[in-house]
């Protein structure tokens, strides 16, 4: 046995205490309980660890090591690309901080209800953004819901083969193929070089027998809009193709849900409704689809369903065809299921139920705006085009700085210096695209800041 | 008065009832909960209202049906909910056996709700991001040390993306030796977590499922049997959740690696462990900790949580990319990995847990997390010599030798009353109790599994005895009360599962509950 | 289902009931809630222990009995506690009529949270607090605005702070003009809040209480009577509680000045009138402001709250000091104040609640402010208007003409039923709502005070009127459920108050409680 | 009636809503509602106050302004006298940020048991401290206190003068002097001039038939112990006079409690017990005395008592002799009671929790030893020297800085530009020591925290 310790964390140390409950066990000391630990697996020394810290030195420890990082509110920053720098409420913030749904975990319908209702909520909040009625419990961000999603689709056409555009976020893409190996292969559709959207021609000369879906998303990860939805679905129904579409769900204040045009499966990620980012641990992403049973039985997520109890006038919740998943038939459920990101989807449903119908019309047109103005400012910049692609973008778009003669990282480090975290370099993720870069413009960017960004833009190049 | 005191050994409780409806309720046109920035008239005047833009048919049409509802009142319907949540800090909670339901150090909360770390983009230069770097990477020694791995990838977001990712590199490196079709199987036990099946069966594989000996092991003999030319790995937890180790762990390693598979060790939970035994010892290529378990991070209601896994040098070509190193005085993100996986979540990790686990561990020291695992070991042991005494209570397999949890048994009690491991836990809900059966299938009958962890008192393990044993009692006087519980909770018996098992009956948002159950009339009409 | 509806009009509630043992009782040798800092080595090999230089009889040799206890276990302790404590973010709270319990906006709390503004010393230069300076110097502005007075000190820590500061401004003054010994009467209401009385008092006032005529005023005629060269001053509230604004005010105010006295307003609560009427114009020469009333600051469970005080410019000499002034571009503390007061607490206010207000009225802005005061007045008419159906109530005074409260009466009520106004209060706990009666003595029979504010929606509102209009009926056909009420609180009924009025009985720590009731037998053996 | 607004805090703004609830009350709009309010009265102007923000704007500006200020978390401060830096444990700030503490004000025994429980704990807790038996729910200050104390003291004697040191805080005097006028005349006794404490034949020579009380404290505002405390009571007893002792709780963990030495009323602060400095927002008073009814009968303040209820088991708490306050007899009640600093003191009762007695006793000791170091490496420092006072102290010392030839000011100045917060200029408050300055270390100053002091100070001077 160890030395006698007392620490805060630890209440069972006392003497006395212990001895009692040594003998109640009957064994004279708590090595005796681990005998059944080989002496030859039993490690014997002091873990290489630093010695115990007290409250006031680890906040200062903390705080110190904390200080070395510069966060995205010391600075002016557009990077996005799948995480994204917006206002978030301070409701939000409150009800992600509530003792009780910080440490609650996975507690019955009863003692637990107010986390069932909170996700039955969440989901059903968000199935009014996306004009669905099926809204999972979270996957762990975008990545796995759409690799998911594409899972979901190849088993309900029992085929093998999925397509996804080129312009997919690199970061989803390594988890797709990681998620669908080694069943599902996927293919990768060309994108038209003036507008960025899906080459239809190459679409259609990829779909075959062994297509099970169609993924694209809208808005792209480069910030373009796909304006083809309705005819890519069109294709895909005729080809009994499940079309898949990502989504930011911030945009659809303003931008119509793909359930309008046609997606039979769509998914996203939380992280912008009232998630912070930290540094990417804010990720969460959602699977939605209609109400139909082939669907429903494919999720191997959570789904929390309503119910009256015995109790006139109550709501109770619970699992909804619970025997779908791994919980409950192991290797024979639908993929696996576990800790997911639940206070995400709790966050976002707060959010969603703060901004209502208005606030996310406006929040929409704001972004919009500012983008719309950020283009046109560094448009009035020479030598760079801040629209790769020419078509309408939501909230990113792609600064092309070929002309400048200098490379990303160049202009970024010299933006650095300045207080300002430049756009994502594309040069390695496309290198098609030569030396340009991804900026992300939300309503959290004021004209000041925009405008900060054009002046040390011009200074530079 | 002579003093205050109660006859009673069990709580007398009520949780907290608010009866709230659906949020959707309280929608009141015109009410806002908040206003989003907006734009500047300047911007306005330079590019328009931002929507014409947009091709007509991508443009919304019909605003979502969003409730309409004031600040205060958005947030007094959430704050009645969280107090209907029985969350961990409320209540003695060791009754989510395998799930290590221990104190989440209040201080950690507040550290990462610094902007420092809440603010920080995944993409910003690793310049701007250092403290974070060196926590993890730091974090990654002490995982090392405990683990003996010798490199750890904090990318995954639980423990079943941990084992995801395990499966994934088992693959990829019988891929990368040419073994790739021709093994396909992974072995695995039937007291593991489901995930370790799951996740193997995702990654392709044909599971193998090793059910336990009369001691509660998973056989040495049969897993003999199973290993064969197509044994890609062998997945294991141990203990398992029967809290008994198996001492012969070793020689299990021995026979998979033998035979050309790849160990890995499920430490999801590693309470009873740390500093005790370790994975490298008994052999194993692989392992894996939940943060949000043995390293404290709190659950959220079921995450974000964080599966460390940790590897033996040999498979570090293998790991999800970037890893963090240090170089020099800088801590770098290292995408240099030859046979990668890729990656199992975007980025790198979920960087609260990263920081609050780092702290914990800091805060306790190597004599501190040796004292955690000794009291978590003692308090479990001291819980078994006490519930295994309660009538109707059986604990199946090996007498004595547990260590962090036990898996029991009311199969005595539901024989001789009929009362069911669920009745007792809605039961329980009526003494602020959270209690956990075990997972499917019920391989022991009439299953609970406790796990008191290092964070509570004898007094508060007593508290929780002492209901289990009033409810043996009312099992055999009064299982009325039993069967009709809980009597003292947010909501009351749910007495039907058709709203969960029947597709014409379920809805699963409240847009699908008015469809089927409120405007149908108006529908047809 | 048919969609999950109630009958009920009253929530169908139970409040967290935790039966949490006094902390004292959770102690267990040898545990500990938190380490604080420790010596560094060198220091004690420098100085030694720190102790041997105190005198022995200085030394603590018993150590105090505090309970030790993990620090989990205290946290859960505290959480149950909360959980039992009726938040006004947690009701419908409007039953707490003159306490302008309206919504704390959640941004304020976590402004408030800044180690910008926690971590200051009050004896920081200048320099180093200019933004809090500058909040406060701008607080002051907006109040002036809304009062029409010269000059705001923010030193008190609440209303009653903020009448003790009045009432001593008005003996400097009179002081100051040789009339110190001569004025020794302070003029006030019956129907205000008792702190107007007693803060005069404490500054050696005799008190003069004027009674309201048939209309619920104060009487003209008889404030006339009431004057005369021993005047000090006036202190009252418009509206007062019964929530009918005084039209006469400003003859009031007249005769007090005509006969020397100084008119000082009891604005604690100015929730009908932001932006429609000002102190100035009605003629007073002082009057203050609750910050945790109707400017938000949220109330603490008792404070610290803030009174802001402010005078006309004849009256700034007497301020306590300092005041915050504006110099150039600089905010300074200004301590040149010829007839200060000195000071009424420490430092210069509560800057959080500073803070907090400043950040309310920025976040509403002057349409907002009016907004506020005319939602006031709408929802507590609404609520007027439905609360005088309800049978055995009566509304004493004017009929109509109420502006942002109402003291109501269930004298009809009891004189039916036997049932009295506290039976009420602990029936509308069962349906989680505050119930404030009166302040003493009752001079509305079988009172009951509602202020609904701006912050709640009509459906609000209606709940609340449903929950009394059942406990009237339930008066009618079953009172003894109201008699022995509360049923579903945290507590049940205390039927004696022989604990908190008879000294041998009561104890008011548990130190006390021990030895009256626990070691007593011990004690004698 | 104002035009028509939509705004986050207001929710009953809706026209229809609004309609409808002017048809129930039977006017045509609000304006008639204020009928009563004459013309003459009525302010017709815009208020000059600007306008509305949003969140995010609130967030940024409010998060500017508090941006000018730089906290002594940002430096190394030795500022005290009254208001101190400690260590605040994080479980302080949860329990006082729960929403539920936050937002209860005045509820009854029933709906707000949880609050009348923790603030029966805290009395209970801090008598343990103090070894009294009666403790009150707190008043504004230790100031505050003091005043209250005396005009007890002056009641249950029916005496008209209180001794108090001329050492005693200048703040702190002008509350007790501005609560006791114009009954109370407050007489300042000398001080020995090579200890600081009380010189005990000034104090003879003052007490007369008028004196009602002697309230000195300890330790003293200017750091130095009093250690005659048991000498003065006797004296004060002996002429039936009242002692009444100010001390800082956080000493108690190693210094006897003022019970011990005779105090028949204690009195102090409860800022340093977990409660942020906030720019002295965070103070907070308490009074105690023994269980007596004389003593208790002339609190103005609530005292919470324990009761039984119907329910076996069951703890309940209510106001004990509630006819004692204004509350319940306005001017004749005991002096004036209304909204306090309750939050402070559930702090207070938390910290006490968490500390418990070993706590208590090793932060004193870190105190003394961190303060005692201070002094030593001052004391190195040719010309300063590091206690004006020949005694022990506690926290707080006077540096005197008389033989510089430097001012107070000048050297803060000096400090301030390296980051360092010095200790308080008394040359105003107490002419007679010259160029002193009080300086506070606590447990927060580190060795390298308080060498930097020194180093800075050797190369000023
Ligand atoms: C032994 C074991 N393995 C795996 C898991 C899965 O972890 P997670 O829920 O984080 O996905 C758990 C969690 O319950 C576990 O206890
Ligand atoms: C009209 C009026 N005056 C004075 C006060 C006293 O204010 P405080 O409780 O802040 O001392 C109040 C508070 O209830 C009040 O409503």
């Amino acid at each position: 046995m160890t030395k006698a310790i007392t620490h805060p964390y630890l209440p069972n140390t006392n003497r006395e205490i212990k001895a009692q409950m040594l003998q109640e066990i009957g064994v004279e000391n708590i090595d005796e309980l681990y005998q059944t630990i080989p002496d030859e697996l039993r490690y014997t020394s002091k873990l290489n660890i630093p010695e115990a810290l007290n409250e006031f030195e680890l906040k200062r420890e903390i705080g110190n090591l904390l200080g070395k990082n510069k966060g995205t509110n010391e600075v002016i920053s557009f990077l996005g690309g799948g995480c994204w720098q917006h206002f978030i409420p301070a409701v939000c913030d409150e009800v992600a901080s509530r003792a009780e749904f910080v440490t609650a975990y996975a507690g019955d319908e009863y003692e637990d209800h107010g986390r069932f209702q909170v996700l039955f909520e969440y989901q059903s909040l968000l199935a009014e953004l996306l004009c669905v009625d099926v809204v999972n419990v979270p996957t762990f961000d975008w990545g796995q819901a759409a690799a998911t999603a594409i899972r979901m689709a190849s088993r309900l056409t029992t085929k093998k083969e999925a397509l996804v555009p080129k312009t997919i976020a690199p970061e989803r893409l390594k988890i797709i193929r990681n998620y669908c190996s080694p069943d599902i292969e996927i293919k990768l559709i060309d994108y038209q070089e003036a507008t960025g959207e899906l080459d239809l021609t190459n679409l259609k000369n990829n779909i075959s027998e062994q297509t099970a879906a169609i993924y694209f998303e809208n808005p792209s990860y480069l910030g373009f809009l796909e304006t083809q939805g309705e005819e890519i679905s069109r294709i895909a129904k005729s080809a009994d193709v499940i079309t898949i579409v990502g989504v930011d769900p911030i945009s659809l204040g303003v931008l119509e849900s793909p359930a309008q045009y046609g997606a039979d499966i769509i998914c996203g990620e939380l992280q912008p409704l009232g998630n912070p980012m930290n540094y990417g641990g804010g990720q969460s992403g959602f699977i939605a689809t209609r109400d139909e049973i082939e669907y429903i039985s494919e999720f191997p997520s959570r789904l929390f369903g309503i119910t009256p109890t015995s109790q006139e006038g109550e709501y109770g919740f619970g699992d909804v065809f619970y025997d779908r998943t791994s919980f409950a038939k192991r290797e024979n459920g639908k993929e696996s299921v576990g800790t997911q990101t639940s206070m995400c989807a709790i966050t976002a449903g707060v959010y969603l139920a703060l901004m209502g119908p208005k606030g996310m019309a406006e929040l929409g047109q704001t972004i919009m705006q500012r983008s719309q103005y950020a283009m046109k400012k560094l448009n009035e910049i020479e030598k760079i085009s801040p629209s790769y692609f020419n078509n309408v973008n939501f909230k990113e778009f792609v600064v092309d700085f070929n002309e400048t003669g200098k490379t990303v990282a160049e202009i970024n480090q010299y933006l650095l210096s300045k207080g300002i975290y430049g756009g994502i370099d594309l040069s390695e993720e496309f290198p098609e695209l030569g030396q340009s870069a991804l900026f992300c413009v939300t309503e959290v960017h004021s004209k000041a800041d925009i405008d900060i960004l054009a002046k040390e833009l011009r200074a530079f190049l | 008065m002579q003093g205050i005191k109660s006859q009673e050994k069990v709580r007398d409780f009520h949780q907290a009832k608010w009866n709230e409806p659906v949020i959707f309720k309280l929608h009141q046109k015109g009410e806002r909960g908040v206003v989003p920035p907006k734009t500047e008239d300047e911007i306005t005047s330079a590019v328009g209202d931002g929507l014409s833009k947009l091709p007509d048919h991508l443009k919304r049409t019909q605003a979502p049906e969003l409730p309409e509802i004031s600040q205060n009142r958005v947030l007094r319907h959430y704050l009645r909910l969280s107090q209907e949540t029985l969350g961990a800090a409320f209540n003695v909670e060791i009754g989510q056996g395998t799930c290590t339901m221990k104190y989440s150090p209040v201080v950690n909360e507040k550290l990462v709700s610094s902007e420092k770390l809440r603010s920080l983009h995944p993409k910003q230069d690793e310049e701007t991001v250092q403290g974070t770097l060196k926590a993890t990477y730091e974090l990654d020694l002490y995982l090392r040390e405990i683990s003996g791995m010798d490199y750890f990838s904090f990318q995954a977001g639980s423990g079943t993306q941990a084992l995801f990712a395990m499966a994934s590199m088992v693959r990829a490196y019988h891929e990368a030796n040419g073994e790739g079709e021709q093994r396909d199987e992974i072995i695995t036990t039937i007291f593991s977590h489901p995930s370790q099946a799951a996740t193997a069966a995702v990654k392709g594989y044909k599971i193998i499922t090793l059910y336990p000996d009369e001691n509660g092991f998973p056989d040495l003999e049969k897993l003999k049997d199973a290993v064969s030319e197509r044994t890609a790995g062998f997945v294991v937890a141990n203990p398992e959740d029967t809290g008994i180790y198996n001492s012969k762990i070793k020689e299990f390693t021995k026979v998979v690696h033998d035979a050309g598979g790849i160990c890995y060790y499920d430490q999801a939970n590693a309470n009873g462990l740390l500093g005790i035994t370790r994975a490298k010892e008994a052999g194993f290529d692989m392992c894996f900790f939940n943060l949000h378990k043995t390293f404290s991070t709190p659950h959220a209601c079921g995450g974000p949580g964080s599966g460390a896994v940790g590897v033996v040098e040999r498979l570090k070509p293998y790991l999800p990319k970037p890893i963090i190193e240090k170089q020099g005085e800088r801590y770098i993100l290292n995408t240099d990995l030859e046979h990668s996986i890729g990656k199992v979540r975007s980025y790198y990790g979920v960087a609260q847990n990263i920081i609050r686990a780092y702290a914990w561990i800091r805060a306790l020291g190597p004599d501190g997390l040796k004292a955690v695992a000794e009291t978590a070991v003692l308090n479990n042991n001291y819980l078994y010599s006490k519930i295994k005494e309660i009538k109707g209570v059986d604990v199946p397999y090996a007498e004595g030798g547990r260590l962090e949890q036990v898996r029991y048994s009311w199969e005595p009690l539901y024989q001789d009353t009929g009362i069911t491991t669920e009745d007792i836990s809605r039961r329980m809900a009526d003494f602020a109790h959270q209690y956990w059966t075990s997972h499917h299938p019920y391989v022991v009958p009439q299953p609970f599994t406790l796990e008191p962890t290092e964070s509570y008192s004898k007094e508060d393990l007593d508290e929780y005895i002492e209901s289990l044993a009033h409810i043996s009692n009312e099992a055999y006087t009064d299982p009325e009360i039993i069967r009709t519980a809980p009597h003292c909770s947010s909501i009351h018996k749910i007495t039907t599962d058709k709203y969960f098992e029947d597709p014409e009956h379920w809805a699963i948002t409240w847009r699908s509950y008015l469809k089927k159950y409120v405007n149908t009339k108006e529908k047809q009409t």
